[in-house]
């Protein structure tokens, strides 16, 4: 085997933000392997010092277009926490299922139209759309599902303008979230038809397995996601304040974005770290979706990460019919968010689609923001990508420049990472 | 509310088809058009039809041509926006929205057996062209005929054949001028008012007809006083934003007036006082 | 005059009656205002208001309407569209039905809107009789503090119960099918003489200090006010104080191309004579470039241009105008005293 | 009409939640997908060609080695259109203008920070010329339908010259100064229908100015209802600071 194989793949395509693969295999040594980020950096941190109480979330939304509901909603829990606003159940019930949605839109979004034209062997779901029209129906129709909750609870799908600092500026009606309650129902039986057809592919997903530490929120009362301490697989529990402790973010050359290391060298957050944390939490349905792909905690195999996240969108739909009952068996009011903004330091955490989320904030006495920090869960992952190239790479080294390349490619898309997000952190 | 209501809008178009199309300049064309219901369009001289180009919109444009027994009648347009855009790809055999005509039109009756001074700034002429030509046809029941053209360079000159005609006619005068010549130019340069010394009129007999862009009402207007033409025997033509040509949108109001209904052809000494009629 | 009497309990059975038949509109309470929005039970219905922040007039004529879908392939086709929902507005001052009428006179003026007319023909107006003023109407100035007709009933509220005027036959057909009333007394009738007398005086305080017949001669001299420069340095050009006048009927025509483009719409959508575009055309040239020019148009509007056409003032002095207007420069009230203070001064 | 015109997405720096609005056109997309040929649209296909007629370019342009790759973009299109507010206005990008540089990358990035190239944001008409821009923060997705089909008729799109506020009258929302928000509607370009009243906020400037917005009125209706000028500034500066009311 003397012969060059270098592969350098300038802004990968079908992810979220910037990103490049760099790997050379001489004689077959594998000689360089890398990771890069080359996102711009926006240095939110900086942008929102001055700021009021009440633009924060607005602006940290915009840390990222996927996982804006998440930014906002931990934004805000933060900047609550500071000012010690206690929010309602309701509220708090409002606010999960609004994750659910987004967690449904960034999933489905990922598994369905990054994915999946991995799996059926496309270039893309716009040529998916043709060949495959109606298993792309599906997924559209699971997509416009989540879109749609979101529109109702957040205002918007993207950036959403309803949650705010004490609770939300709107409410849907009862009788709306009695007609999203009938569409969950549906989305449930257009998944089943979702994981069949990935079930059918999954013998495409490398078998590729390196012991991880996996870090997500863990909660007793439910599968975390609004709420919880940071747990990992490899023992522990930490309160949300003490994130630095296990975030431990750290600089490499390069990436415009942070890398970040707990017990072992890097770690692994998302979708399969809250599965393997969490399992036993599952909804009975994202349970039956588990076993119908074999996924059992721990398992190491990062390219189950989508499928992990096919699992969590079963849990999110049966979950969110739960909540609607809940909220509208409690008896559903319109409250008004009320906020007298006062001086305060805290952290908040939220599971969001791509792993565990902080963001820290102070407040003075007129509610201006003196200091910010936001760990993005993509960034934490970069590590454990950059780890997982190093373990891959050299099993596979010989085979074809091609398939070599489509393989790694598929690595990193099964992280989902967000980069767009993750070049926003700081650290000081 | 007693009295019926109609089932049928008037904002429904009928349909007129395409039968012959000439380029006029670079951005102008003529179109001649019939209505598919087969009769004519029915119109008077200074009148306007809305044109409607399905899923693009509407405008309105004068009628060009005199009306006739025929059927057909003429378009001129100018390539300014959206629906003047879309109908210079349009091909004969295609069909088009036609509503109306609406508004007022040049005083044919009250002009018999008088002079008319017909002054026309680019594409100002195509609404006058409708009076020239109902004039030439009748050429008879009018006195002296002058027409004046002005354009702001020569490439913007419209009806070359028509106007050359004119100019080799003995029974009118016909005098023009551009602001901008170009090498190839030979006739009288500047803005349209430097064509008035070169004529007499009586102003006792004369009306006159004054049709072109905004800013040339005033001077001309100077110009036939100056002459001795009364106020209420100046005719002109305004042009104004219109939605619906139905006296309703209110796009087209100056003061008191709706230009799609009041006019577009007013008498001057009607609208004097209109503080932003000209 | 066929005025009845309606026990203050009978008028949520009235509510519920119709609601069992007919799409009901009226006042509701949001957000701290009074709006015009639809009621699906008795109990939302709010009849005692000062005023709503939008007229009614969204109802004839919706803030974005359909004229006609049409089709361009294979067929070039048109087939108008006509929607006419039968309704029951419930709870309009007078000043409003005074408003109502007037678009009434624009739109079946020839040619006739059927788009307009129909909506309009399919609507039952119930007025009522207001008990509270906004701080900035002065209806009464405006001859609109009753009417006479233009509704199909009209209430007012005599304490213990409502007297009801049946205003058509219509009405007449609702009130006697759907409630329960009895013939007002002559006790009855002067109390509600009374009540509006008192109304009417207690809206003159906010209004004029002149008879609004002065007003077209007023703005017939004061073309050059400086008040139209100084109060427009002002002006947003919002349109607010267009969109929320009830006699305000500008539009602009649309067309919108299905995604397939072979088939759309046209419609209309409202427009306002304070924006900057509005005279706008394709060449560039803007009839109302400045904004004074734009900003004193719709005062003559008002007051002068509207009334050979309309044969009345283009305001009912509902004061919409004046609440909505952030700049707080459109109070017709405003505006007029200062042009009598101006003419006074100028005359001495 | 014309054969399928191809076009290509592009981004610079920003969120992606505009491209987002395009994929979350769902069962519309497939029916422009009729209409139009994607040559190039990195977050959702491996595709890609340099050959395109129709190029929709998000992000604002933050650093000198981006402008070259805008450069080439605007070479290879007919028809270069700003998606959303960063690329039309600089947006929410520009904020960090207000810092010294340096201030800003230390406070991310500590130590490491020379190593991030980086300037004052600014929106991609300060580099090349734009032929159409589709504000909003995030776009909205109707616009984003209505510019793309007037574009396939041949038709100007008109993103409208007025502000917020009229579109906020004709939803009927009640005006969010008489709920106690301070709003920037007055002098926002429309074309939201009012999307952040409607959800019972205020306007936050998302969209850019109206041409010839009257700043000084909307400055004393803001200080009327009790804001300062820093405040004043602040909501300013928001996503208008690129902008001369920002100075
Ligand atoms: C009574 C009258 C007669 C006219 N006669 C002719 C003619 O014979 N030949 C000719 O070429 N042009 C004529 N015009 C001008 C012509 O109407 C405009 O150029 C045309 O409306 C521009 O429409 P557009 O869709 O191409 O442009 P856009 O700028 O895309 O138009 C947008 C909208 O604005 C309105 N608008 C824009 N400009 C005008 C305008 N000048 N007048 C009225 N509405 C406008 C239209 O309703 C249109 O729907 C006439 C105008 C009037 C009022
Ligand atoms: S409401 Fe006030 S600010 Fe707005 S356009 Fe009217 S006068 Fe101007
Ligand atoms: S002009 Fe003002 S006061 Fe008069 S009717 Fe209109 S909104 Fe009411
Ligand atoms: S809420 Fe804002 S946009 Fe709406 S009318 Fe009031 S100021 Fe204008």
């Amino acid at each position: 085997m003397n012969e060059t194989k270098t592969i350098k793949i300038d802004h990968l395509t079908r992810v979220e933000g910037h990103g490049n693969i760099d790997i050379t295999i001489k004689d077959g040594q594998v000689q360089n392997c890398q990771w890069h980020v080359v996102e711009a950096p926006r240095f939110f941190e900086a942008m929102v010092r001055g700021r009021k109480w009440y633009e924060t979330a607005h602006i940290t939304s915009r840390i990222c277009g996927i996982c804006s509901i998440g930014h906002t909603l931990t934004s805000l829990k933060a900047t609550e926490k500071a000012m010690g606003v206690v929010v309602s159940e309701q509220t708090r019930n409002m606010r999960k299922l609004l994750l659910h949605a987004e967690n449904i839109q960034s999933h489905i979004l990922h598994v369905g139209y990054l994915v999946l034209p991995d799996l059926l062997g496309a270039p893309s779901v716009i040529a998916l759309s043709g060949s495959h029209r109606n298993e792309v129906m599906v997924v559209v129709r699971i997509h416009q599902l989540s879109n749609e909750m979101s529109d109702l609870i957040g205002g918007r799908t993207t950036h959403p303008q309803r949650p705010v600092v004490g609770g939300f500026a709107k409410w849907p009606t009862p009788v709306e979230l009695k007609n999203l309650r009938k569409k969950l129902a549906d989305g449930l039986a257009d998944l089943d038809a979702l994981v069949e057809l990935v079930r059918a592919n999954a013998d495409r997903l490398p078998d590729f397995h390196r012991e991880t530490e996996f870090i997500a929120l863990s909660h007793p009362d439910e599968y975390a996601f609004y709420d919880g301490d940071i747990a990992s697989t490899d023992g522990g529990k930490w309160p949300v304040e003490d994130y630095t402790r296990v975030s431990n973010e750290y600089m490499v050359p390069q990436s415009t974005a942070k890398f970040s290391k707990h017990n072992r060298d890097a770690y692994m957050v998302g979708a399969l770290a809250r599965l393997n944390n969490n399992y036993e939490q599952l909804s009975p349905k994202a349970k039956s979706v588990a076993g119908a792909f074999n996924l059992k905690p721990i398992t190491c195999n990062p390219f189950m990460n989508s499928i992990a996240q096919i699992v969590e969108i079963a849990h999110n739909l049966e979950d969110s019919i739960g909540l609607i009952d809940k909220i509208l068996f409690d008896g559903f009011i319109e409250e008004q968010a009320r906020v007298t903004p006062k001086a305060g330091k805290a952290a908040a955490s939220i599971e969001v689609p791509r792993g565990i989320l902080f963001h820290e904030y102070e407040y003075d006495e007129a509610g201006v923001c003196t200091f910010a920090n936001c760990v993005i869960p993509t960034n934490q992952n970069h590590g454990n990508i950059q780890k997982d190239f190093e373990g891959l790479v050299p099993q596979i080294k010989d085979w074809a420049r091609e398939e070599i390349e489509l393989t790694m490619e598929m690595l990193v898309r099964a992280y989902d990472p967000c980069i767009s997000c993750s070049t926003h952190c700081i650290f000081i | 509310m007693t009295n019926a209501i109609a089932e049928t809008s008037p904002y429904v178009p009928q349909w007129a088809e395409i039968s012959r199309i000439e380029q006029l300049t670079n951005t102008e064309k003529l179109f001649e058009l019939s209505l598919l219901n087969g009769r004519p369009l029915g119109h008077r001289p200074g009148q306007f039809i809305e044109l409607s180009i399905m899923g693009i919109g509407e405008a309105p444009i004068s009628v060009s041509s005199a009306p006739s027994e025929r059927n057909t009648f003429e378009l001129a347009i100018r390539k300014v926006g959206n629906v003047t855009s879309a109908v210079q790809n349009f091909k004969t055999g295609q069909r088009v929205g036609i509503r109306g005509p609406y508004g007022t039109s040049f005083p044919v009756e009250e002009c018999r057996g008088k002079n008319i001074l017909f002054v026309a700034g680019g594409i100002g002429l195509v609404p006058a062209r409708s009076f020239i030509h109902y004039v030439l046809n009748h050429r008879n029941d009018y006195k002296d005929i002058i027409i004046l053209f002005g354009a702001r360079n020569p490439g913007e000159r419209l009806f070359l054949k028509e106007l050359e005609q004119w100019a080799n006619r003995d029974d009118i005068r016909y005098l023009e001028s551009v602001d901008r010549p170009d090498p190839n130019w030979t006739g009288n340069v500047g803005v349209i008012t430097t064509l008035f010394p070169k004529f007499q009129v009586n102003p006792a007999e004369t009306y006159c007809v004054v049709v072109g862009p905004p800013v040339m009402y005033r001077f001309v207007i100077l110009e036939a006083r100056a002459k001795g033409i009364p106020d209420n025997r100046i005719f002109v033509s305004l042009e104004r934003r219109m939605k619906c040509g139905l006296g309703k949108c209110g796009h087209c109001q100056i003061n008191d007036v709706y230009v799609c209904q009041d006019g577009p052809v007013f008498r001057y000494s009607d609208i004097t006082d209109l503080k932003e009629a000209l | 005059m066929n005025l009845r009497i309606m026990d203050k309990g009978e008028l949520k059975k009235f509510v519920q009656n119709l609601l069992a038949h007919y799409r009901v509109e009226g006042v509701v309470k949001n957000n701290g205002a009074y709006l015009y929005d639809t009621i699906d039970s008795p109990e939302q219905l709010c009849m005692d208001f000062d005023c709503t922040r939008y007229p009614p007039k969204k109802y004839f004529l919706p803030p974005r309407e359909t004229l006609f879908h049409f089709s361009t392939s294979p067929e070039l086709e048109v087939s108008p569209v006509f929607e006419s929902p039968p309704q029951v507005i419930f709870g309009i001052h007078p000043y409003d039905l005074k408003a109502i009428a007037i678009l009434d006179k624009v739109f079946s003026k020839d040619p006739p809107d059927p788009h307009y007319l129909k909506r309009r023909e399919a609507s039952f107006l119930i007025g009522v009789d207001p008990k509270r003023i906004s701080p900035h109407s002065f209806w009464a100035d405006m001859g609109a503090a009753s009417v006479n007709e233009g509704f199909d009933l009209m209430f007012t509220d005599l304490e213990d119960s409502y007297a009801v005027e049946i205003g058509s036959a219509s009405g007449e057909t609702l009130i006697s099918t759907y409630a329960r009333t009895q013939p007002a007394t002559g006790d009855e009738k002067s109390k509600r003489v009374t009540l509006r007398t008192n109304l009417y005086s207690k809206s003159l305080i906010n209004g004029l200090d002149f008879p609004s017949y002065e007003i077209p001669k007023l703005l017939e001299h004061s073309k050059e006010s400086p008040i139209w420069r100084e109060n427009a340095n002002k002006c947003l050009s919002c349109g607010a104080c267009n969109f929320v006048c009830p006699t305000c009927y500008c539009f602009d025509v649309q067309d919108e191309m299905d995604l397939d483009l072979k088939q759309g719409t046209r419609y209309r959508k409202w427009d306002g004579c304070l924006l900057k575009d509005f005279a706008k055309v394709g060449s560039g040239e803007n009839f109302r470039e400045s904004r004074t020019a734009r900003y004193r148009h719709r005062f003559y509007r008002k007051g002068l241009y509207q009334l050979d056409t309309l044969q009345d003032f283009a305001c009912v002095g509902c004061g919409r105008c004046a609440s909505a207007c952030l700049a707080d420069i459109a109070d017709p009230v405003r505006v007029f005293k200062k042009l009598k203070q101006e003419y006074r001064e100028g005359g001495k | 009409m014309m054969s399928k015109p191809r076009v290509a997405f592009f981004d610079f720096t920003g969120c992606e939640g505009c491209q987002l609005q395009v994929v979350n056109l769902e069962a519309d997309l497939l029916g422009i997908l009729d209409h139009i040929d994607i040559v190039s649209f990195r977050e959702a296909m491996k595709e890609h060609s340099d050959n395109y007629d129709i190029a929709f370019v998000e992000g604002s342009i933050t650093r000198r080695s981006d402008e070259s790759r805008l450069k080439a973009i605007r070479k290879n299109t007919s028809t270069l259109i700003a998606l959303g507010s960063c690329a039309a206005i600089g947006g929410i990008n520009c904020l960090k203008n207000f810092f010294e540089l340096d201030y800003v990358r230390e406070t991310v990035y500590g130590e490491k920070a020379t190593s991030y190239e980086t300037y004052a944001a600014r929106p991609l008409k300060a580099v090349v010329p734009v032929d159409y821009e589709i504000p909003g923060c995030p776009i909205s997705r109707n616009e984003f339908i209505y510019v793309l089909k007037s574009l396939l008729l041949g038709k100007k799109p008109e993103i409208p010259n007025y502000p917020v506020c009229v579109e906020c009258k004709l939803a009927g929302n009640v005006c969010a100064f008489e709920r106690g928000m301070p709003c920037l509607g007055p002098i926002t370009r429309a074309g939201c229908g009012a999307a952040c009243i409607r959800e019972g906020g205020a306007c936050w400037g998302c969209r850019g100015l109206v041409d010839e917005p009257n700043t000084d009125s909307q400055r004393e209706i803001l200080a009327k209802y009790g804001l300062d000028l820093t405040d004043i500034f602040r909501k300013f500066r928001l996503y208008n600071g690129y902008s001369e009311v920002a100075k």
